[in-house]
C-alpha cells in the first residue's frame, strides 16, 4: 500500500470529528479549549496534505499552517488568560457555571 | 520497501493520533487530558515531516509544544487541584454530541473518499525553508503583516485580562 | 591528525558492501548506520554529564578553597560513578498524593528530547548524525519539550514547593526561549542557512590571515549574540543564577523535590546534558565548529570542537559558583525588558551588515 | 478524604484549615533547607505575595531553665554551651556575669582580657556562619565555603588550642576562664587578625557588593527605628534601622569601657544593612582584639573562688553583647547549691518575634532572604 492524499484526509476526518465531540460535550472550558486545538490541528494535517499531494511545487499551504498556528497562539493566549480572569471571579472552570454576564 | 516502511511509519502515527485525541476529550483529569494533546501535537509535527514540510513541523513542535501546550498546562495547574478528577468532566448532551461528531466524520470522510482517492505524491520531500520563508516575505507579505499586529491586539488583551481587577483601576 | 569522518566513511561503505551481499537494500543499511550512530550518541550523551558533575566539583573546589572528591578512585575520578550506582539501587518513592502516571512520565520526557537534539550537531567536520536543513530551529524546537516535563513533575508530585518550581520552571523557559531564539538569527541571516554543519563550514577562514571567521568576532552584532545567547543558555538549563525553578533555599528542590533514585537521576543527566548542548551550540555557532586555530592542522577537528565545547562547559560552571540567584520577577523583568530588545535591536544591526555589504 | 491530616484546632494559626478564598498555604520547615534548623513558618500566599506568616516554635525545646534548676552554679556552663551553639563562649560568659553578680567576686584582669578576645573571636566566628549561610540563603554558594570552610575553621583552631574544645567550649567559668593560653597563642591570634583585615574585604567583593546580592537584598524587609524598638530587637538588627545601641557601650560590663570600638549602623534597616553591620563589626570585633591582645599582661586568670559554693539568697542578671543582640542571664537564688529559677533573655527569640509582621507583602523568594537576615539560631530560640 503507498500513502495517498485521502489517507491524511481521513485522518484528519476522524481527528477533526473527535475534537468536534470535545467540543460539545466537555464540561471544562479547558477542555473545550483543547478539543479546538485538536480540530485546528485537523485542518492544519489537511492544508499540509493537499500541499504535499496536489501542488508540491509551491509551499502556500504550509505558508497557511504557519498562520493558522500563530492564529492558534495569539487564541490560547487571549483565551486562556479570559480563563484566568474568570476562575478568579467565580471559582470554577465549569461552562455551566459561566452564566454571568458581569464580573 | 521505502514505501512501505512509510505506510508503516504512518499508520503508527495516525493510531497514536487517533488514541491520544479520544484520551484528550474523554480523559477526568484535565492535566493528563492536556498531556495526551501536547503528545497529539507532536504526532501531528511527526506527519508534517512525513509531508515533506520540515520547517513547518519544527514551528508546530516550537510554538505549539513549546509554547501553548505549556501556557495551557499553566492555566491548568493554576485553576485545578490534583483531586479535581474525581469530577464528571461530560455535560449532559454527551450522546447528541456523540451522535452529530460522528455524522460530520463520515460525511468528511465520504466526500474525501469520492474526491480524492489516489492521489498519490509527484515530487520527493525538499527541504521548505527558503521557500516558506520567501513565500511569507513575498505573495503573503500583506497577510503576514496583519497576523503581526493580531498578535499584538493578542498580547495586549492577554496582559489586561491578566491583571486583576485592583491593578486594571490604576 | 586522526580526522574521523574518512574513517567512518569506509566503514559505511564497507557496511553498505556487507549488508547488500546479505540480499537487503541499501536503504537497510543506511537504517542500521543510522541505529548505530543514534546509539553512539544516546551512549555519548549519557556519559558526558558523569564526566560533567566530575568537572563540577573539581571546579567548584577549586574555587571554593577545598579539595572536592579525592576518594573513590585516584583524584576521585569515580566518584560520580559511585554516586550514579548508589541512584540506581535507592528507593524509587512515589508520594501519596501525587499523579502516578504523570510522576512517573515527568523524568522521562524532560531526558528524552535531550537525546533528539544532538541529532543535527555536528561533532567535527564531516561528523554530523544528520545533517537536517533546520537544525538550528529543530534544537531549538525539541529542547523545548522538556519544559513541559518540568511542568509534569510539578503538577505530577502533588507537592506544593513543586507546583511552584514547576510553574516558575515553565515560565522561565518559556521567557527565556525567546531571546535565545532571537539571538541566533543574526547567524542564519549571515550565512543565510539553519543547517549546523553549513554554518559550521562557512567559519572557515581567515580576515587578513589572521583572526578567524568565527561569528564572535563579526564586530558588535558577534559579541552581543554571543552573550545574549549565552545568558538565555544558561536560565534554559536551570542553573545558578537563574535557578529559580530548583532554588534550593526557597523551595527546598523545586520541581524534583519528590523524586528519587533513577528518577532523580534521569533530572540530573538532562540537566548536564542540556549544559553540554548549549556549549556544543555555542561552539558550533559562535566558535567555528570543528575549526582550529592558530593552527588548525595540529590537531583533528573533533578534538576543537571538544576543547571549545569544554571552553563553554568551564563557563557554565564558573557562572554558577560565582553567582547569586536573582528573584523571580526581577529574572523575567530582565528577560523582558533586557534581553529581548536587545536581541531585536541586534537583528536590525545584522539587518544593517547585510545591506551595507551589497 | 482519606490522605487529609487532620487539623489540630490548637493553633488555628499555624495549621489554618486550606481555604482557598484565603491563597496558598505554605508550610514553610520544619524540614526546611532555609529555616537554619526546626523553625516552622506558616505563611499564607496570594500568588507570590505573602499575606500572613506565623512562626511556630518549639522543634527544639529541651528545657534548658528547668534543667538549670537541678545543676549546681558550675554545671550549668554546660547547658549554657548548648544554647546559641555558633557562639557558645558569649553564652557561658552571659551566665558568669549573672552569677558573679550574685557572688559579688572580682574577676583578674588577664581572666577580662582573655574572655574579650575569645568573645570577639566568637563574634567574628559566627558572622562568618552567618555570612556563609545567607550566601547560601541567596544562592551563592562559594562564600559560605570560604567564610565557614576557612576563616571560621581558623577559629576554632584557636579555641581548641585554649580550651579543647571547638563547638561548646566551657571555657569561661565563673571567676574567670578554665585556664590562661598556651604559650605563643597571642602570637597565632595576632597573625589571624591580620589576615583577617583582607579576608573581610574579599567578602565584600565576594558578596557585599556582588550587583546580584544587592538586587536580593537592598529595600527588602526595611524596619523602622520605632517597629524595631517595639517589638524588642536588639543587636545588629537594631543597628541596622540606626539606632546605636550596643551593650558594650550602654551598660559595659567587663572592660570595654578601656578599649576603643566604633558601632556601626545602618539607615533604613533592609537586608542588606543587617548584613553589612555584621561585616563592619567583624572589622570592629578585630580591632578590639588587638587592643586587647595590647594591653593583657601576665597574671592570674581564676578569681578566688571555692571548688563548692553556694550563692547567697537573691537575683542577680548579667547581660552583654552576643553575636545576636542582647544575652541576659536571669538567675534567683535562695541560697542552695544550684538556682530557684534561671531565666534566658534569648535575642533570637525576641528578635524573631517580628517575623510575622515584617515578612508581611513580600515575596515568597524574599521570605528566605528577611528569615536569613534576621539571622536566628534555633538552639537560642526553643532553649
Amino acid at each position: 500500500m503507498i500513502l495517498s492524499l485521502h489517507h491524511f484526509l481521513m485522518l484528519s476526518a476522524i481527528i477533526f470529528g473527535i475534537g468536534i465531540y470535545g467540543a460539545l460535550t466537555r464540561r471544562n472550558i479547558l477542555g473545550v479549549l483543547m478539543s479546538i486545538e485538536l480540530m485546528f490541528n485537523a485542518a492544519n494535517i489537511n492544508l499540509v496534505a493537499f500541499n504535499h499531494f496536489l501542488y508540491p511545487e509551491r509551499v502556500w499551504g504550509q505558508g497557511i499552517v504557519i498562520f493558522v498556528i500563530t492564529l492558534a497562539a495569539a487564541e490560547a493566549v487571549v483565551g486562556l488568560s479570559l480563563v484566568l480572569s474568570i476562575y478568579r471571579t467565580i471559582k470554577s472552570v465549569y461552562t455551566e457555571k459561566m452564566n454571568i454576564l458581569h464580573g | 520497501m521505502e514505501q512501505s516502511l512509510l505506510t508503516l511509519i504512518f499508520g503508527v502515527m495516525a493510531a497514536l493520533l487517533i488514541g491520544l485525541s479520544i484520551v484528550v476529550v474523554t480523559s477526568r483529569s484535565v492535566f493528563r487530558g492536556a498531556i495526551a494533546l501536547t503528545a497529539a501535537l507532536g504526532v501531528v509535527a511527526g506527519l508534517f515531516v512525513l509531508l515533506g514540510a520540515d520547517f513547518v513541523a519544527a514551528s508546530q513542535l516550537l510554538i505549539y509544544v513549546g509554547g501553548i501546550m505549556i501556557i495551557m498546562l499553566f492555566v491548568v495547574m493554576l485553576s485545578q487541584r490534583p483531586r479535581d478528577h474525581m469530577d464528571r468532566q461530560t455535560n449532559e448532551q454527551w450522546v447528541w454530541g456523540a451522535l452529530f461528531s460522528l455524522a460530520v466524520t463520515c460525511a468528511l470522510i465520504v466526500q474525501f473518499r469520492a474526491v480524492y482517492r489516489g492521489i498519490f505524491a509527484t515530487l520527493p520531500p525538499a527541504p521548505t525553508t527558503a521557500s516558506v520563508g520567501r513565500l511569507l516575505l513575498g505573495d503573503m507579505v500583506i497577510p503576514f503583516e496583519a497576523v503581526s499586529l493580531v498578535l499584538l491586539a493578542a498580547l495586549v488583551g492577554a496582559v489586561y485580562f491578566g491583571l486583576s481587577k485592583k491593578e486594571r483601576g490604576r | 591528525m586522526l580526522e574521523l569522518a574518512p574513517i567512518l566513511h569506509k566503514a559505511f561503505q564497507s557496511l553498505t558492501v556487507w549488508v547488500v551481499a546479505h540480499g537487503l537494500t541499501p536503504l537497510a543499511a543506511w537504517i542500521l548506520a543510522k541505529a548505530i550512530q543514534a546509539g553512539v550518541i544516546v551512549l555519548l550523551v549519557s556519559l558526558v554529564p558523569i564526566v560533567l558533575v566530575y568537572a563540577e566539583r573539581k571546579v567548584s573546589a577549586f574555587m571554593q578553597a577545598r579539595l572536592g572528591p579525592m576518594n573513590v578512585g585516584p583524584y576521585g575520578i569515580f566518584q560520580t560513578v559511585a554516586d550514579g550506582i548508589k541512584l540506581i539501587f535507592k528507593e524509587d518513592i512515589i508520594p501519596i498524593g501525587s499523579d502516578r502516571l504523570v510522576h512517573l512520565l515527568a523524568p522521562m520526557v524532560v531526558v528524552a528530547p535531550v537525546f533528539v537534539c544532538f541529532a543535527p550537531v555536528p561533532f567535527g567536520i564531516g561528523l554530523v548524525p544528520i545533517d537536517l536543513d533546520i537544525g538550528v530551529l529543530f534544537i531549538f524546537a525539541v529542547s523545548g519539550i522538556s519544559a513541559i516535563g518540568i511542568l509534569m513533575a510539578g503538577w505530577g508530585s502533588g507537592n506544593k514547593f513543586s507546583m511552584l518550581g514547576g510553574l516558575r520552571g515553565a515560565a522561565q523557559l518559556v521567557s527565556y526561549e525567546v531571546p535565545r531564539v532571537l539571538s541566533v538569527v543574526p547567524i542564519l541571516m549571515l550565512y543565510g542557512t539553519q543547517s549546523l554543519r553549513a554554518i559550521a563550514l562557512a567559519q572557515e577562514g581567515r580576515w587578513h590571515g589572521f583572526l578567524p571567521k568565527w561569528f564572535i568576532f563579526y564586530p558588535v552584532v558577534g559579541q552581543i549574540a554571543f552573550l545574549i545567547f549565552l545568558i538565555a543558555a544558561v536560565a534554559e538549563t536551570n542553573r545558578t543564577p537563574f535557578d529559580i525553578p530548583e532554588a534550593e533555599s526557597e523551595l527546598v528542590a523545586g520541581f524534583h523535590t519528590e523524586f528519587s533514585g533513577l528518577k532523580f537521576a534521569l533530572f540530573f543527566l538532562s540537566e548536564y546534558a542540556y549544559v553540554f548542548l548549549a556549549s556544543a551550540m555555542a561552539a558550533v555557532l559562535f566558535f567555528g565548529g570543528g575549526d582550529g586555530f592558530p593552527a588548525g592542522g595540529l590537531l583533528p577537528s573533533w578534538v576543537w570542537f571538544l576543547g571549545k565545547t569544554s571552553f563553554m562547559v568551564f563557563l557554565f560552571l564558573w557562572f554558577r559558583w560565582t553567582f547569586p540567584r536573582l528573584r523571580v520577577d526581577r529574572l523575567m523583568h530582565f528577560c523582558w525588558t533586557f534581553l529581548l530588545p536587545w536581541s531585536i535591536i541586534n537583528i536590525s544591526l545584522a539587518g544593517l551588515m547585510i545591506l551595507l555589504r551589497r | 478524604m482519606a490522605n487529609e491530616i487532620s487539623v489540630p484546632s490548637i493553633a488555628p494559626e499555624v495549621f489554618p484549615q486550606h481555604a482557598p478564598d484565603k491563597g496558598m498555604f505554605i508550610s514553610l520547615g520544619p524540614q526546611h533547607p532555609s529555616t537554619h534548623g526546626v523553625l516552622r513558618v506558616a505563611i499564607t500566599t496570594d500568588g507570590e505575595v505573602v499575606t500572613s506568616a506565623q512562626p511556630d516554635l518549639g522543634y527544639l525545646h529541651r528545657a534548658t531553665e528547668k534543667l538549670a534548676e537541678k545543676r549546681t552554679y558550675p554545671q550549668i556552663i554546660v547547658l549554657t554551651d548548648r544554647l546559641d551553639y555558633l557562639a557558645a563562649m558569649t553564652n557561658n560568659w552571659s551566665y558568669c556575669l549573672a552569677v558573679e553578680k550574685l557572688l559579688g567576686v572580682a574577676i583578674p584582669e588577664r581572666a577580662d582580657y582573655l574572655r574579650i578576645i575569645v568573645g570577639e573571636l566568637q563574634r567574628i566566628a559566627s558572622h562568618c556562619v552567618f555570612l556563609g549561610t545567607y550566601g547560601i540563603d541567596i544562592g551563592a554558594f562559594t562564600p559560605f565555603l570560604v567564610a565557614f570552610g576557612r576563616e571560621r575553621e581558623r577559629i576554632l583552631d584557636l579555641f581548641e588550642d585554649i580550651c579543647g574544645a571547638r563547638l561548646t567550649y566551657n571555657y569561661i567559668r565563673i571567676g574567670g576562664v578554665m585556664a590562661d593560653a598556651p604559650e605563643g597563642w597571642d602570637t597565632k591570634v595576632r597573625a589571624f587578625v591580620k589576615e583577617m583585615y583582607g579576608h573581610i574585604d574579599e567578602y565584600d567583593t565576594l558578596l557585599t557588593y556582588n550587583p546580584i546580592f544587592m538586587d536580593r537584598t537592598q529595600g527588602i524587609g526595611s524596619m523602622s527605628q520605632e517597629m524595631a524598638i517595639a517589638w524588642g530587637i536588639t543587636g545588629p538588627n537594631l543597628r541596622a534601622t540606626g539606632v546605636k545601641s550596643d551593650v558594650r557601650k550602654d551598660d559595659p560590663y567587663s572592660l570595654y569601657s578601656r578599649l576603643h570600638f566604633g558601632i556601626p549602623v545602618g539607615k533604613q534597616g533592609d537586608c542588606w544593612e543587617r548584613y553589612w553591620v555584621r561585616v563592619q563589626e567583624m572589622r570592629e570585633s578585630l580591632k578590639l582584639i588587638e587592643q586587647a591582645l595590647n594591653a593583657m599582661a601576665p597574671g592570674d586568670t581564676m578569681g578566688k573562688i571555692p571548688k563548692t559554693f553556694r550563692v547567697p539568697p537573691g537575683e542577680g542578671y548579667g547581660h552583654l553583647e552576643a553575636p545576636r543582640g542582647d544575652l541576659g542571664f536571669y538567675i534567683v537564688s535562695d541560697g542552695s547549691p544550684s538556682p530557684y529559677r534561671m531565666h534566658i533573655r534569648a535575642p533570637s527569640f525576641i528578635n524573631l518575634q517580628v517575623l510575622q509582621v515584617l515578612l508581611k507583602g513580600w515575596k515568597v523568594a524574599d521570605v528566605i532572604a528577611i528569615l536569613g537576615s534576621i539571622d536566628i539560631v534555633l538552639g537560642e530560640v526553643d532553649r
